[in-house]
């Protein structure tokens, strides 16, 4: 029966419907009603991608649930949508994602809350559409489209300096996707279509193909985001609501190393080889330049946000460090290792900006000074803040250890230095996340509002134990996901490693 | 030099001069008159170039309602012109260089390799018994018919436009003017204004202050419903 | 000889029902001009359809090639009749309120219309310069139309004196041409210059009338008027302004430069890359720097016509229909930028500064949610129909191998964005100054409503508009 | 039961435990959590004693089993699985036996405290992990297990979490471990590009190859290597280059330098006894510290392909035998002493594995554990007797009312310096005979430092054992009239592990050392066997013990003993004396040479400040002041200068019109 | 007399034209007059043009041109008017209240 639904526009077009009808039909007056419609909704999208996993194909790298449709026929520009290996976790993830900030933000939101409600609805159908188009157009508009719902949550649900942070966040984001803009319009003018595929085959000189490249890599920089082109996020993060956060953090980050795979790798291989020691250098220092940055950080907010920095560095180097590995077990390793930690930093991000966000529903902080001594009060708490400290380590057994572990191998196989600067993470990010989580949890407690705090309710226990299952299953259990990604990865690879120029010069 | 030479030059001059007037005299009056000079001696070079009738036009329509109503205009308006500022803004010299920059520019293209009479021969003069208006008749109505329509609706916005600018409807009307009533909003006739709270009698000065402010607002009330 | 008038069908009918109007108005009795307002919009809507009916599919020269009639023509008509029709919806209750509520206000703007159906069916640079004219007369008056305004005096006085200096730069242009090809009518031109080479003083006389055509659409270094005007004029004229004019003086630059001198394109695609250029530089960064919305917007209106000229720049079908496509676009988007500016003036009180904004995301989340729409479609957001705007526009430079000023352009939306953002940061960020709901007749709020949902509407769909633009250029 | 499910068994009991201890914890109750654990835990000491057994007396032959697949790609895949051989079996009966012992007497220990449950959950889950660790077949589950003991180990050190210098600790214990494993990592990502595998099978097959090639045409080692194409080489700096084998066993042994707490990674060991003592016991004696060693000897095929390896390892553990235990001498806190003599010995067990005897490593690493385990333990009790009091110059003469305690300590100090037929003897000994019998300038320094260790290790131990049981005590009558007995779960464990201190050489040293129990595990090449002298001479435990006697090591060991008895016992104002003497030496002691203080200054705080210079001037004022607000502000002031352009005058506009055209105009021409 | 010396005059005129526009700083009144005096360069250039192309079709634009320059006039006066009455003054000078 569900074969023949239009399942991945329902998964985009739900989640945008839906928000707008809560904004504008119940809204705060019929709040309760508002809360149970995106709830539902979000539940039906998140089933819906779970089906999806379920009856994907995962012996082939052929796009699947392929829906097509004519949009704009003079520009050659397609409603496409369809999935793979890398887009299929990362829709599963999303959806996920926004079905938690919507059941975490019954309870945390206090102002506007069905704004909320349609503004998270309308990012989770917005950033499934960014996975599933097919069309480059398309792509940029989901791309695009999106910030705006993000630009709303960080400004207006956000902390003291949102603004400047929202705006920070919007004109950087912008700044690199204009130029992609400019990019895709070349290529759709040369290869006549718009279709990513196609747009992959387009053969395309070494010049174009820097060009090309350049634009990508700042509009997928900035996303990912990374170094010099990260200081959005710490604002960003910092001011954003909990739910924003873990949006920003979880799924939006990962549209940088999606966009990496799908555009830059397979349309500039022969770029990509060019400056791959570049993009690999600039990932080594996020790596320990912003790990070291996350160290001397005095908010709770701040530090986790330079940590996401360091554990995309990873993404990247995975992504990149394919340009030097000749053998196809060490390829496949460095993207696994890349797609693995984007979900799993998904997660783990994910669910430690959750636990900021119950720690600030209580205290109203996120200055590491305020607190100290949280477990003699939420030990649940705790303990499962213990774990999402130490996936975010890259702790085996959680899923932060998979990808980081693939990609520190597969760069050795490279070049031992490399892997070495990035091995240099395991201690670097031990200790600002062990640090943090002293700092805050251990000790006494500081003072009476910590004394007082209560433990996790049932709403963000869900949430919390949600994430923490997940998180140990993929790190315990990785095969399902490595087997959905990896026929695609291997198509990747096969365009990454293929130059493009021969047949022109 | 033939005569007809003789009477570009002088007329030629004349207009020049007559526009350097316009440009450089203080009293606008006098400038207006030089205005109604340059036409005049523009339209005697059009009719060296066999342009009757136009050159008429200029000199009947142009000068005798266009120039009176611009005298008409300066009188009425009754500008101090002695205390308006002479003289001129220091960009004169830009001002200059800009124009000869832009005459030498149009001199190399219109100069005699261009347009002289190599290039462009003099047409032969038309007989005594041609018709300038009648040529221009017959075109403007055949032809032109749609332009000619064009043009009177130019004219047609341009009365309704300037009655509609200028006119102020009859002064001696004092009756109620429901417009203005219709236009005016809650908010301008009544400001509520936020008043401390009576405090005790003793404390005069803030009294004082409270019964300025509400007498301020009075006449503000006042002012605006009058 | 007869003629067959039907094809000027809506022009006369509107020219007649305008005249009907003047006479209506000058009986009628009712305070509010709801009379004149209905009957002008209906004749406007008449025509609108009159247009449509006679769609034409092909281009015809008639009246002595005086008058063209074709798509690109026809679809002008169209939209500056609805834009028209839009900016009087604004206009009534903003003139309302204000000692502007004549019966004339909207018949200027009818003749306003007629002038602009001139200059789209103007087939020879006479019926183009009386179009023109005739629609810059009645907007010269209509920003004078607040007669107590300084403002709006010291504007109109700016407007007309830069506006004649233009129109006498035009004609020196045009009489040069004419003296160079003896002819007038467009067709004569470009067959003149099929045959012969273009001579330097044809080439002044086409820099003279690009330099008043520049001027129309106010571009760098020609938009002086540009900011004066939409800040001094009443906001309900400068919608007006913003919006269908640019549709009728796009027309008349494609009929001159497209149609009259499109063999030596390479002499104006040269100027007009300079003028975009500035134009996308200097109005998005002056913008930035604005603190009144109307300037701001004035500002990036000229900014908007650089990333416009991007289009005329290729040079082709392609490039002109982008750059149709733009106009149009950006003129729906500006005349309801406008309009909201009207919509959240509070009686007398009118909007200017960008901090009067603040807030209205909360005290009207509508009409909060719909301006920001206007903004972030100018900015070239998706899924706004800006941003298909700028895609055209991009398109067709890369179309003319100008990667370079696709770059500058899309780096220089970037500014672009900024100061939109600043605009809509007030709205939702900031907490509101005063408690007031925000309260609108129903006329004003339609027209709000009808703007935002073109826009998002035309975001999500444009490929019915951008066939429309595209069918335009298919005789080219 | 087939094999695989008694593996399973053996793993999954302990964790099931730990869950439900952990999850239920509260809902169960002190007495169900313990004795689930305990039921668990004894569940897998059972099977392992049943497989060791089978090694030992039978004649099992190794297993390696795949569980399932973690992951797998391209031709490759990555299961998680077990090996168990004698190394492997003998490593599960220490790990389940020990663990067990230590949760029956946490019964009576961890009595009173409120993290009962919690206590006996990450005991569970310790064991659970240690036996990952030692059961592994392949270096990814070797990598879990590695860091999943040290995280239960942080977990425990940072028990009593309200204790400022516990939560230190712990983080402290983590971050060091985790330098080892940036080593160890490393090493395995070598090992991947030499093998292209993470499974110990294929790696020990291409190992044990070259060591045929060698034998029979009698080639060199790197011939041999060369001949198995495996004797690639980084470049490492300039026109330095490593050999891969090289590189490989230094980084592994990085990793094991952490967890093994060798010299310069120590400074956690000391640190940890902040955690509650059965911990110590468990944990920082018995079984996580000496998986580094566990994990030499098990990639002993890769070892012996690397002579500088060998040597950095020799050396490493030559300086943490001799100079930790130096550090003994001076400590004041009984579970401090105790953790230094621990890292001592693990110096001898890591000396061993350099000089190649892996066999007397692991046996070492066997005995100690019981032993060791046994000190903490009753060092505990005694701790428990005091109330918790840690510090030996506030015990004294407890031997009467602890006697128990006293008598099973007494077992263990005797075992820990050597005494002939107690079972360190013959573990220390053999160790210290192959050093002898190795060659080269490390194994001579080596060799030197582990006789001295004998010296050292006599006398802090006595000297332990004299000030806390013997002496006078500080306590007032009274309350040393308070004191009794510790209850029995805590005595039992004691005498438990007593006997093996007492009596395991006696049985095992045929075995292990003489014998073949390692043969298949353990790989040595014949120009490397030190223990053959070993072997040649003795042949059995009697006989080394005869001869134990007579050697050097055990009149060192009574050199020891008298010095600590003279200046402990009969003339403690000697102590003093030459203590004042040697004031400089002492306070390097006291301050442990400085370590904690350089690493804390540059290590901790270095990298804070360093951090924070980055994030002020290199994140805020460069890219975000820099470049990003300055650029959005110099847009701006560009704005407003171009704004001053619109003056208002009419005739400027003009001005600027006619500029437009003329320049225009220019432009046409000029481009002409 | 060559079409040059005609189309020279105009030339002249339109500079004079430009200029006055330019340097004028007293009313708004000269600046009408100015765009006048443009006005009538263009119709003399267009009737000269009509003459040596002997071609009336010039004359016909002049013709437009004068109708258009009066409406034009009459507008430009109206607005002065209004300019006059809302500001009391007519200076070019103090027309500066929109700015920046």
């Amino acid at each position: 029966m569900l074969e023949q639904l239009p399942i991945l526009s329902l998964l985009i077009w739900m989640p945008v419907i839906g928000g707008l009808v809560i904004m504008f039909g119940p809204g705060d007056r019929l709040l309760a009603v508002s809360q149970r419609v995106g709830i539902l909704l979000g539940i039906i999208t998140l089933l819906l991608s779970c089906w999806l996993a379920w009856a994907f194909a995962t012996d082939t790298a052929e796009m699947q649930f392929a829906e097509t449709a004519r949009w704009i026929p003079s520009l050659n520009i397609r409603y496409d949508l369809a999935i793979d290996g890398i887009s299929l976790p990362l829709i599963v993830l999303t959806s996920l994602i926004g079905l938690l900030v919507l059941i975490s933000a019954t309870s945390a939101i206090k102002k506007r809350q069905s704004q909320y409600f349609a503004a998270v609805l309308m990012m989770t159908g917005l950033m499934n559409g960014v996975f599933a188009a097919q069309d480059a157009i398309l792509f940029y508009v989901f791309w695009e489209a999106m910030l705006i719902p993000m630009f709303l949550l960080i400004g207006i649900w956000g902390g003291p300096n949102r603004i400047y942070a929202t705006v920070k966040f919007f004109l950087f984001t912008f700044f690199g996707s204009i130029f992609m803009l400019v990019a895709l319009i070349y290529m759709g003018r040369e290869a006549d279509s718009f279709a990513i595929s196609k747009l992959q085959q387009l053969p395309l000189s070494l010049t174009e193909q820097k060009w090309i490249f350049f634009a990508f890599l700042l509009a997928f920089a900035v996303k990912i985001p990374m170094f010099p082109v990260h200081t959005w996020l710490p604002d960003a993060h910092v001011e954003a609501p909990t739910g924003g956060s873990v949006i920003l953090a979880a799924i939006m980050l990962k549209m940088g190393g999606y966009g990496f795979l799908r555009f830059s790798l397979p349309i500039t291989p022969d770029a990509v080889a060019e400056y791959a020691y570049w993009l690999i250098l600039f990932s080594l220092i996020a790596i320990v330049y912003i790990g070291l940055v996350a160290l001397a950080q005095k908010d709770m907010k701040k530090l986790i946000a330079y940590s996401s920095i360091a554990h995309m560095g990873f993404v990247t180097l995975g992504t990149f460090i394919i340009v030097y590995l000749t053998a196809s077990q060490a390829q496949s390793m460095a993207l696994q290792g890349a797609m693995v930690q984007m979900i799993s930093h998904g997660l783990v991000s994910g669910a430690l900006f959750f636990s900021i966000g119950v720690l600030y529903d209580r205290m109203h902080s996120r200055e590491i000074a305020d607190y100290g001594g949280v477990v003699n009060s939420m030990p649940i708490f705790a303990s499962l803040l213990m774990l999402f400290i130490l996936a975010n380590a890259g702790l085996p057994g959680t899923s932060g250890f998979v990808g980081e572990f693939f990609v520190i191998i597969a760069s050795f196989q490279a070049d031992w230095r490399i892997s070495m600067v990035a091995a240099l993470t395991l201690i670097l990010a031990a200790a600002y996340s062990l640090w943090v989580y002293k700092r805050v949890i251990f000790g006494k407690p500081v003072n009476e509002t910590v004394a007082r705090l209560e433990d996790v309710t049932k709403r963000e226990r869900l949430v919390l134990f949600t994430l923490a299952i997940l998180i140990i299953a993929l790190g315990v259990y990785p095969q399902p996901l490595i087997e959905i990604m990896q026929p695609s990865l291997e198509k990747i690879i096969e365009s990454a490693t293929l130059t493009k120029i021969g047949g022109l010069e | 030099m033939t005569v007809e030479q003789i009477v570009f030059y002088v007329f030629a001059t004349l207009t020049i001069l007559s526009a350097l007037g316009v440009v450089t005299v203080r009293n606008s009056v006098q400038a207006v008159l030089c205005l109604v000079l340059t036409f005049f001696s523009a339209a005697v070079l059009w009719m060296l170039l066999e342009a009757e009738f136009l050159a008429v036009a200029l000199v009947l329509v142009y000068v005798g309602a266009v120039m009176v109503l611009f005298l008409f205009v300066v009188m009425m308006l009754d500008v101090d012109f002695a205390s308006l500022k002479q003289g001129f803004t220091r960009y004169v010299p830009l001002g200059i260089l800009v124009a000869i920059g832009l005459l030498i520019g149009l001199y190399w293209v219109l100069r005699g390799e261009v347009f002289g009479l190599e290039a462009m021969p003099e047409p032969a003069k038309h007989a005594a018994d041609h018709s300038n208006v009648e040529t221009l008749g017959l075109l403007l109505y055949t032809d032109y018919f749609y332009a000619f329509e064009i043009a009177g609706v130019i004219l047609l916005v341009s009365i309704v436009a300037a009655i509609s600018l200028t006119f102020r409807g009859r002064r001696e009307r004092r009756g109620q003017s429901v417009p203005s009533q219709h236009r005016a909003s809650k908010d301008e006739r009544l400001h509520i204004i936020k008043m401390d709270a009576e405090v005790a009698q003793d404390d005069e000065s803030e009294t004082d202050d409270s019964e300025k402010a509400a007498g301020k607002n009075r006449d503000q009330t006042k002012g605006e419903t009058s | 000889m007869s003629v067959d008038l039907m094809p000027m069908l809506p022009e006369l009918f509107l020219l007649t029902a305008t005249c009907i109007l003047l006479i209506v108005d000058v009986f009628a009795k009712d305070f509010d001009r709801l009379q004149t307002y209905r009957l002008a919009q209906l004749s406007l809507l008449i025509t609108g359809v009159i247009v449509i009916a006679q769609f034409p599919d092909l281009q015809y020269h008639l009246y002595q090639r005086h008058f063209i009639l074709d798509p690109m023509a026809a679809t002008v008509k169209v939209s500056v009749i609805a834009l028209t029709m839009i900016a009087m919806m604004f206009a009534r209750p903003y003139i309302l309120q204000r000692p502007i509520l004549r019966g004339e206000y909207f018949i200027l703007h009818l003749f306003a219309v007629i002038g602009m159906m001139v200059l789209a069916g103007g087939g020879s640079l006479l019926t183009l310069y009386l179009g023109l004219e005739l629609l810059s007369l009645s907007l010269y008056a209509l920003v004078a139309m607040h007669r107590h305004s300084t403002l709006s005096s010291e504007a109109a006085v700016k407007y007309f004196v830069m506006g004649a200096i233009a129109s006498g730069f035009l004609l020196y242009g045009m009489s040069m041409v004419y003296g160079v090809t003896g002819k007038i009518h467009i067709t004569d031109i470009a067959q003149y210059l099929e045959t012969a080479e273009a001579s330097l003083t044809l080439r002044f006389g086409l820099v003279f009338m690009v330099v008043a055509m520049a001027f129309k659409f106010g571009a760098v270094p020609f938009q002086m008027w540009v900011p004066d005007v939409y800040h001094g004029a009443p906001t309900s004229v400068t919608a007006f302004i913003a919006s269908a004019p640019k549709i009728a003086a796009f027309a008349l630059v494609i009929r001159i430069l497209g149609y009259g001198f499109e063999k030596v394109l390479i002499d104006w695609q040269g100027m007009l890359i300079i003028m975009a250029t500035l134009s996308i530089v200097i109005g998005n960064l002056v913008a930035l720097a604005q603190d009144n919305i109307k300037r701001l917007l004035a500002y990036s209106a000229i900014a908007h016509v650089g990333y416009f000229l991007l289009g005329i720049i290729a040079g082709n079908g392609v490039g002109y229909s982008a750059a149709f496509f733009y106009i149009i676009t950006y003129a729906i988007m500006s005349l309801g930028g406008f309009g909201c500016l009207i919509y959240l003036a509070k009686g007398k009180q009118e909007v200017s500064l960008i901090s009067d904004l603040k807030g209205l995301g909360q005290r009207n989340p509508w009409g909060g949610l719909l301006i920001s729409f206007l903004f972030l479609s100018m900015a070239g957001l998706p899924p706004f129909v800006g941003f298909w705007a700028k895609l055209e526009v991009i398109r067709a430079v890369l179309e003319a191998n100008l990667v370079w000023l696709a770059i500058l352009a899309a780096a220089m939306s970037i500014v672009g964005l900024f100061y939109y953002l600043k605009v809509v940061k007030v709205i939702f960020f900031d907490p509101p100054e005063a408690e007031t709901k925000v309260k609108a007749e129903r006329g004003l709020r339609l027209a709000l409503g009808i703007t935002g949902v073109t826009v998002v509407a035309l975001g999500l769909f444009p490929a019915q508009l951008l066939e429309v633009c595209r069918q335009a250029f298919q005789y080219l | 039961m087939s094999m695989q499910t008694q593996l399973l068994v053996i793993v999954l009991a302990p964790l099931l435990g730990a869950i439900l201890a952990g999850l239920l914890g509260k809902r169960l109750g002190k007495r169900l959590t313990h004795r689930l654990t305990i039921v668990g835990v004894a569940v897998s000491f059972i099977l392992s004693l049943r497989i060791f057994w089978g090694y030992l007396y039978g004649n099992a032959t190794p297993v390696d089993i795949t569980v399932y697949n973690w992951a797998s790609f391209a031709d490759l895949s990555i299961q998680i699985g077990f090996m168990i051989d004698s190394l492997s079996a003998l490593m599960m009966v220490v790990v389940t036996f020990v663990s067990l012992m230590v949760h029956i007497y946490s019964i009576g220990y961890m009595h009173d405290d409120d993290g009962y449950q919690r206590f006996f959950s990450y005991l569970s889950l310790f064991t659970f992990s240690m036996l990952m660790l030692v059961m592994a077949n392949n270096f990814l589950q070797l990598f879990f297990g590695w860091e999943a003991v040290g995280l239960v180990s942080y977990l425990l050190i940072g028990f009593w979490y309200q204790k400022e210098s516990a939560i230190f600790a712990n983080m402290k214990a983590f971050l060091v471990n985790r330098v080892g494993d940036f080593g160890f990592i490393l090493g395995i990502g070598a090992i991947f590009l030499l093998f292209g595998t993470f499974d110990y099978a294929p790696i020990f097959k291409t190992m044990g190859q070259a060591e045929e090639i060698m034998q029979i045409s009698e080639r060199s080692a790197e011939n041999a290597l060369g001949l198995m194409s495996l004797d690639g080489s980084f470049v490492a700096w300039g026109d330095t280059t490593w050999p891969i084998i090289t590189f490989i066993c230094i980084c592994l042994f990085i990793g094991a330098m952490g967890k093994s707490a060798q010299v310069p990674l120590h400074v956690w060991l000391p640190d940890s006894m902040e955690g509650p003592t059965p911990i110590s016991a468990l944990i920082h004696a018995a079984t996580m510290v000496t998986a580094g060693v566990f994990m030499v000897a098990r990639m002993s095929p890769l070892f012996e392909f690397s002579e500088t390896a060998l040597m950095v390892v020799t050396v490493i553990g030559a300086i943490t035998a001799l100079f930790m235990g130096l550090v003994a001498i001076v400590q004041n806190d009984i579970k401090r002493i105790i953790a230094y003599s621990t890292l001592s010995q693990l110096g001898y067990m890591v000396v061993a594995l350099g000089v190649s005897a892996y066999s007397a490593a692991i046996f070492h690493l066997f005995t100690h554990a019981f032993f060791k385990a046994l000190l903490f333990l009753g060092a505990g009790s005694v701790i428990v007797a005091l109330h918790h009091e840690q510090n030996i110059r506030k015990m004294g003469g407890l031997y009467k009312r602890l006697p128990l305690t006293y008598w099973t300590t007494l077992i263990g100090t005797l075992a820990l310096i050597g005494t002939p037929f107690f079972a360190g003897f013959y573990s220390k000994d053999a160790i210290i005979m192959a050093a002898g019998q190795a060659q080269g300038p490390a194994a001579s320094f080596a060799y030197f430092a582990v006789m001295a260790g004998v010296v050292i290790t006599a006398l802090y131990s006595i000297r332990m054992l004299l000030v806390v049981f013997h002496g006078k005590s500080t306590l007032d009558e009274q309350h040393l009239s308070q004191l009794t007995e510790s209850p029995r779960v805590i005595t039992w464990p004691l005498i438990a592990l007593a006997v093996p201190s007492l009596m395991i050489g006696w049985f095992m040293t045929q075995p292990m050392l003489d014998g073949d129990y390692f043969a298949e595990s353990l790989m040595v090449l014949t120009s490397h066997d030190t223990m053959q002298a070993f072997r040649e001479e003795f042949t059995g435990a009697m006989s080394f013990a005869m001869h134990g006697f007579m050697t050097p090591v055990f009149w060192l060991m009574l050199a020891g003993v008298v010095t600590a008895l003279i200046f402990i016992w009969f003339k403690p104002g000697w102590g003093v004396a030459v203590g004042k003497m040697l004031t400089p030496i002492n306070r390097l002691l006291q301050r442990k040479y400085f370590f904690d203080e350089v690493y804390q200054k540059v290590f901790a705080k270095g990298s804070y400040s360093l951090g924070d210079m980055l994030w002020q001037y290199g994140d805020k004022a460069v890219i975000d002041d820099g470049i990003v607000n300055s650029g959005a502000q110099t847009l701006g002031r560009i704005g407003q200068k171009l704004r001053k352009l619109q003056t208002g005058y009419l005739y400027h506009y003009a001005l600027v019109m006619v500029l437009g055209l003329v320049a225009l105009l220019l432009w046409l021409i000029l481009r002409n | 007399m060559s079409l040059t010396h005609y189309l020279m005059v105009s030339a002249i005129l339109f500079a004079i034209s430009v200029i006055g526009i330019i340097i004028n700083r007293k009313n708004v009144i000269t600046l009408l007059m100015c765009i006048e005096l443009m006005l009538l360069a263009v119709n003399t250039n267009f009737i000269a043009f009509s003459r040596y192309l002997n071609d009336e079709v010039g004359q016909i634009f002049v013709f437009f041109i004068l109708t258009v320059a009066a409406a034009e006039a009459a507008i430009g006066l109206a607005i002065l008017v209004v300019l006059f009455r809302s500001n009391k003054d007519i200076d070019v000078e103090e027309l500066r209240e929109l700015k920046g």
